[in-house]
């Protein structure tokens, strides 16, 4: 399959558009020069979402997550995060570390005014929050081509190239975590590749928070190279990653880890902590939670 | 996905041959790719690791004179090629070389003789080999299927 | 007449054909999305346009396989509008896709990578549906259209509308559950199909009398249906507003008000009048439709639509305007001539037809009595017409739902029956049919086709064949631009055991062996012999020197000093005493063998 | 749902079933009457059930369909037809109602719909229905409303 339908497609529809309107209105055609948008422009888009944050975020208590549910899951792993609102003060680092890292690119200015960003993590209730990984995930669900799937040890994993842009997860996401490229990013010149870790996505696919997979996916490949040197784990746990937003946070607020190993930070500090949840996602078997209470 | 794909070579290509390089005199494919065994990237041998050998004239054959000085005057990453996988794709030799997998299963034994590009790269080989399909004989186990194991 | 109309359709459609254009070209930022849903104007319009395409079948097939009777020219003309409105209602699905060329991933049918669509999604469900009933409404319209000039096929019609009679309902039904299966509040409802189905036929009568009054008669029996089912949708939003707590308005006035003008004589007599109370009711469940797909735009008091979506409307309209007549014309010679069976033309009232049809109906409104006054089902015609089909699409859809639901790429996908249910009939129905028609064609040999239809037949097989297999080929990605040259030295970090094997086996087996013996084929013939591994002389040595020799080199060795980090070097030399110890080891037992 | 006003509810579609299909009553008039009975349905479950209950989203609409199926029994012609229609719509909101529910974490009342279903293919290759054999099928209907 050497032949490219979306150009095939893209042609056809020009020469609608050319043959049918003739000079009516701005065709699209010119392909906008691509020059790297500068790393101040990613902070000063941050900092506009900061000012337009949702100022409110409806908490429930929620258990401990456990092992997952779907069959084949790993018995071993169960990635996940805990947000302590205690120590978090909404400084916002933790997104522009996300932007980053994953290559989230800006939007165009009437986007930013609807308050359509690209962000995986934005701020609710002056608290970074990002999509929660359910257990049980009501995108991946309806989710028509698979795309949207879940990894055996707790991340709901995202596959660019299968996406076909119905929207269907992110109409069917309670909390609307996830984002959807509505321009070709690369073309308007308002996507850079930070890092050449993870990879730019193309126009009309959906994305959202993937906890850092591609650190995790790393991580697993250096240990079955067996070229880490701590012994203590004769299976993989993934000890010693950290997402990104997680690395940036200033008050150590986020804490990512491995619910089912009691040898990690995330089982460590939420012990005798209260975990919550958004009330939408309550009894969707949420990975990232927020934690209150004594510590 | 066809076309073979010849490693770019550097300016004043230095000429090379697999045949002459290979299981003849016993090396490993990672005495060159110094990569292939531990790391995701196999890597093309840096002007060191060819001179760890070629710091002395190794042969008689008149050749080797206008080899060494070609080296010599070479710069120290002499070659360098093309990744052959996309950007979301995630392959790791390392891991591939720790489960047993010769080289020369996904490779092939084309460039030995210098032919390139009878390589199977594509998913369908991936998958088969990932589910047990192919490969019987060597009793690998089956690896892991699920998209976000090679895919980001 | 229908010269006017198509020149309206025409003057409808090619905007609308340019908004089309520069959606598809912008993508879904062209028309105004709500931030809820991410659909917006094209789904809207689908799920009105689906609607709208129930009309045809209702009326030929259900009525049909009911014993009510219709005319030839109202039943063609409503199978013909089915057809015309499954057209936009299939465009707008692909078009609203972020990655138009990607739709194919939708097809529950596995690739050439072993990839297969997730069969729990309703939109999997809905592409089946919709293409099945496309097919089967395409080969139910040109079976009637060819009864006059074969008799024999007239045999068929009632097997197939026995078997789209479910279908038709079942498209709507999984219409219905896209909304219904989501978690979005204002979607909640497990009411919804038969709320679509309801909505589905209210608009589908009203474009059938649309249609009539532009044929130029009328059929009392649909405006009275219409009218009825505005009362039936007015209790069903009744209990959707007692549900949620949110109501349509316009849509409540445009398509539950108005319509109950038709009790007003002056009003029903008049064609004008007609036409104004059918439009009504299409225009208030577009409004509906549309507050369902977005429940956020609110009030239509401040329009939410930009150009791209009116555009889009005035494609879909002025689109099927010009199709719909463009065919009916090319077609009357074929339509018409059956004359109007209890319809009646404008000007001369048919009051007497009308009223033998009444009696006809007789006391339940859609019924009509007969002399028999039971049938057994299995001694009627079509059952024995249908029932090796169905046998065999039973059995189809047996093994389909199996083969899906054995499907390795469901590794961690939980899948229950409940999942794939919803795409049984379809199959069942899809193979019965081709059953039929295939057994019509070689074995009762019921109909021949001209030569120019083999030919057409041929080519479409073809062209199938060639679509399935780009599909099952699916598409490929472009390569990295990452270049790769040669691996720069690591971290200097304590390395472990095995990673000094790996390094050994790497940088020093060349010469050294992998043994710690000597690479044979290479070092004699090509190089001078290095020294040899063994305890003492390394202990003698100790490691620090060894790691300056193996960093700076010496005699015929290289230098390692840019490409190993010192603690892969002190790694590679415990390394070489472990490997010297087993060496020496092995020794002793060979001389203990041979002294044995 | 509580099971009395469960079964208060199939007393009410039999009440309301003996209305529908009288004698030489026109459409309209029996098209009105079962959109009266839907928002009495309708109004009945708001105010006995749960509104925030998911399973009460359909049950109207069920109340609707047993009533059409116990109110077919009363037809003169095509007695068996719509008697089996009526099952299979029955069945049909039962289904599909379920499997949206389904996708709630609510499991689909299978018992109810195999009973359902077992009962439309019995009625269909039922030889002539006689008036015992209605009465029995008005008492499993209600059985199957009351019981799965």
């Amino acid at each position: 399959m050497g032949m490219d339908r979306r150009e095939f497609i893209k042609s056809c529809s020009l020469v609608a558009v050319m043959g049918l309107l003739f000079g009516c209105r701005k065709i699209p055609l010119e392909e906008l020069a691509g020059d790297l948008p500068s790393l101040k422009r990613f902070e000063d888009e941050v900092k506009l979402a900061l000012s337009q944050a949702k100022k409110t975020l409806d908490l429930v208590k929620v258990p401990t997550p456990g092992a997952l549910k779907i069959p084949g899951a790993s018995a071993l792993n169960r990635f996940g995060m805990a947000i302590d609102l205690d120590a978090c003060d909404g400084c916002g680092k933790c997104i522009l570390a996300c932007n980053l890292e994953n290559n989230v690119p800006l939007v165009p200015d009437e986007d930013a005014a609807r308050g359509r960003f690209m962000h995986w993590v934005d701020m609710r209730g002056s608290a970074p929050f990002m999509c929660v990984h359910c257990g049980n995930a009501p995108c991946e669900r309806v989710c028509p081509t698979g795309a949207a799937n879940h990894t055996p040890d707790g991340l709901s994993a995202m596959m660019y190239k299968r996406c076909t842009g119905s929207r269907f997860c992110g109409a069917n996401c309670p909390v609307q975590a996830r984002k959807f490229n509505f321009n070709d990013a690369q073309k308007l010149g308002l996507a850079r590749q930070f890092n050449r870790e993870v990879p730019l996505r193309d126009k009309g696919v959906m994305e959202k928070c993937s906890l850092c997979l591609h650190r995790l996916q790393n991580d697993r490949l250096k240990f079955k190279t067996s070229l880490t040197v701590d012994a203590s784990a004769e299976e993989w746990r993934g000890r010693g990653v950290k997402t990104a937003c997680a690395e940036a946070c200033p008050k150590n607020a986020i804490i990512f880890g491995n619910w089912l190993d009691e040898k990690s930070p995330l089982v460590k500090l939420t012990k005798n902590r209260e975990l919550y949840a958004p009330r939408e996602l309550a009894d969707l078997d949420p990975s990232v939670v927020f934690m209150r209470g004594r510590r | 996905m066809g076309e073979p794909r010849v490693p770019e070579r550097a300016v004043g290509s230095i000429p090379f041959d697999h045949a002459l390089h290979g299981d003849s005199i016993g090396l490993d494919c990672a005495a060159c790719h110094t990569g292939s065994r531990a790391s995701a990237n196999a890597f093309m041998p840096s002007k060191a690791d060819c001179m760890d050998c070629h710091r002395l004239p190794l042969t008689e054959n008149p050749g080797i004179e206008t080899l060494d000085s070609m080296l010599a005057k070479a710069d120290d990453r002499p070659w360098s090629h093309k990744r052959h996988l996309p950007d979301h794709v995630v392959f790791h030799h390392g891991v591939h070389a720790a489960a047993g997998v010769a080289c020369a299963d996904c490779h092939g034994r084309g460039y030995m003789q210098n032919r390139y590009g009878a390589e199977l790269f594509n998913m369908q080989s991936c998958l088969k080999c990932h589910r047990g399909e192919t490969f019987k004989e060597k009793g690998f186990k089956p690896a892991a299927t699920y998209c976000a194991a090679c895919h980001r | 007449m229908f010269k006017y109309l198509m020149l309206a359709g025409l003057a409808l459609f090619l905007p609308g054909l340019y908004a089309l254009g520069y959606s598809i070209f912008e993508g879904p930022s062209a028309w105004m999305v709500d931030s809820r849903t991410f659909w917006g104007t094209p789904i809207s319009l689908f799920v009105f346009w689906i609607g709208l395409a129930h009309a045809g079948t209702l009326l030929s097939a259900i009525f049909l396989a009911l014993d009510i009777k219709l005319d030839r020219r109202t039943a063609l003309i409503a199978e013909l509008s089915t057809l015309v409105c499954l057209v936009f209602a299939g465009i707008f699905p692909l078009m609203h896709l972020g990655v138009v060329e990607n739709f194919y991933m939708v097809m529950p049918l596995l690739d050439a990578r072993g990839n297969f669509a997730n069969v729990g999604s309703p939109l999997v469900w809905d592409f089946c549906c919709i293409a099945v009933y496309a097919l089967l409404s395409l080969v139910f319209f040109m079976t009637h259209l060819k009864t006059r000039e074969i008799p024999a096929l007239d045999k068929y019609r009632k097997p197939m509308a026995w078997l789209l009679f479910p279908l038709v309902l079942w498209v709507h039904t999984v219409v219905s559950l896209d909304f219904a299966t989501t978690f979005v509040p204002q979607w909640r409802g497990a009411f919804f199909p038969v709320y679509f189905i309801a909505g589905a036929i209210f608009s589908g009568l009203a474009l059938m009398n649309l249609l009539l009054c532009s044929e130029g008669y009328r059929v009392r029996l649909l405006e009275r249906l219409q009218l009825i089912f505005s009362w039936f949708m007015c209790a069903i939003w009744i209990w959707d507003l007692m549900l949620k707590g949110s109501f349509c308005t316009s849509a409540f006035i445009f398509a539950g008000v108005l319509p109950q003008f038709r009790m007003i004589a002056v009003i029903r007599e008049n064609k004008w009048g007609r036409i104004a109370l059918s439009l009504s009711v299409l225009i208030g469940l577009f409004l509906e439709r549309l507050y369902i797909v977005s429940p956020e735009f609110g009030s239509y008091a401040a329009s939410p639509l930009n150009w791209i979506d009116w555009g889009l409307i005035a494609f879909s309209v002025g689109g099927f305007v010009l199709l719909f007549f463009g065919i009916r014309r090319y077609l009357s010679w074929k339509m018409e001539g059956a004359g109007s069976y209890f319809g009646e033309v404008d000007g001369t009232d048919l009051a007497d037809a009308e009223q033998q049809e009444l009696e006809k109906e007789g006391a339940r409104g859609i019924e009509k009595p007969k002399k028999g006054f039971y049938i057994q089902p299995w001694a009627s015609e079509e059952y024995h017409v249908l029932r090796l089909p169905l046998l065999v699409g039973f059995a189809f859809a047996l093994v389909y739902s199996i083969w899906v639901l054995s499907q390795s790429v469901f590794a961690n996908v939980e899948f229950s029956f409940a999942n794939i249910v919803p795409l049984l009939y379809p199959v069942i129905a899809l193979v019965t049919t081709v059953t039929l028609y295939v057994r019509a064609y070689f074995v009762e040999h019921a109909f021949t086709l001209p030569r120019h239809e083999k030919w057409a037949s041929a080519i479409v097989l073809v062209l199938v064949a060639a679509c399935a297999g780009a599909f099952f080929a699916g598409g490929s990605s472009q390569n990295s631009t990452n270049t790769i040259d040669s691996q720069s030295i690591g971290v200097d970090a304590p390395v472990s055991q095995s990673h000094a094997r790996l390094l050994w086996n790497t940088r020093c087996a060349t010469c050294h062996g992998v043994d710690g013996k000597f690479n044979e084929k290479f070092v004699r013939e090509f190089y001078p012999v290095p020294q040899k591994l063994d305890v003492q002389r390394l202990d003698s040595l100790g490691a620090d020197s060894l790691v300056k020799v193996i960093l700076n080199g010496r005699a015929n060795m290289n230098a390692y000093a840019g490409r190993l980090t010192p603690s892969e070097a002190l790694g590679l030399v415990n390394y070489m005493q472990t490997l010297a110890k087993s060496a020496t080891e092995s020794a002793k037992e060979g001389d203990n063998d041979s002294a044995r | 749902m509580t099971p009395l006003a469960n079964s208060l509810s199939c007393l009410i579609a039999l009440g309301c079933a003996s209305f529908l299909w009288r004698k030489g009553s026109s459409p309209y008039r029996n098209g009105a009457l079962l959109s009266v009975f839907l928002v009495l349905f309708s109004v009945f479950c708001y105010f006995t059930g749960d509104i925030n209950d998911p399973t009460l989203e359909h049950y109207p609409f069920r109340m609707l369909a047993l009533c059409l199926c116990l109110s077919t029994t009363s037809l003169s012609l095509y007695r068996r037809r719509y008697l089996v229609l009526a099952q299979s719509l029955w069945c049909w909101i039962e289904l599909f109602g379920g499997i949206s529910l389904y996708y709630h974490g609510i499991d689909i009342a299978w018992t109810r719909i195999a009973a359902l279903l077992c009962m439309t293919l019995c009625s269909t290759f039922l030889s002539k229905i006689s008036k015992e054999m209605e009465f029995c099928l008005m008492v499993f209907w209600l059985a199957v409303w009351v019981f799965f």
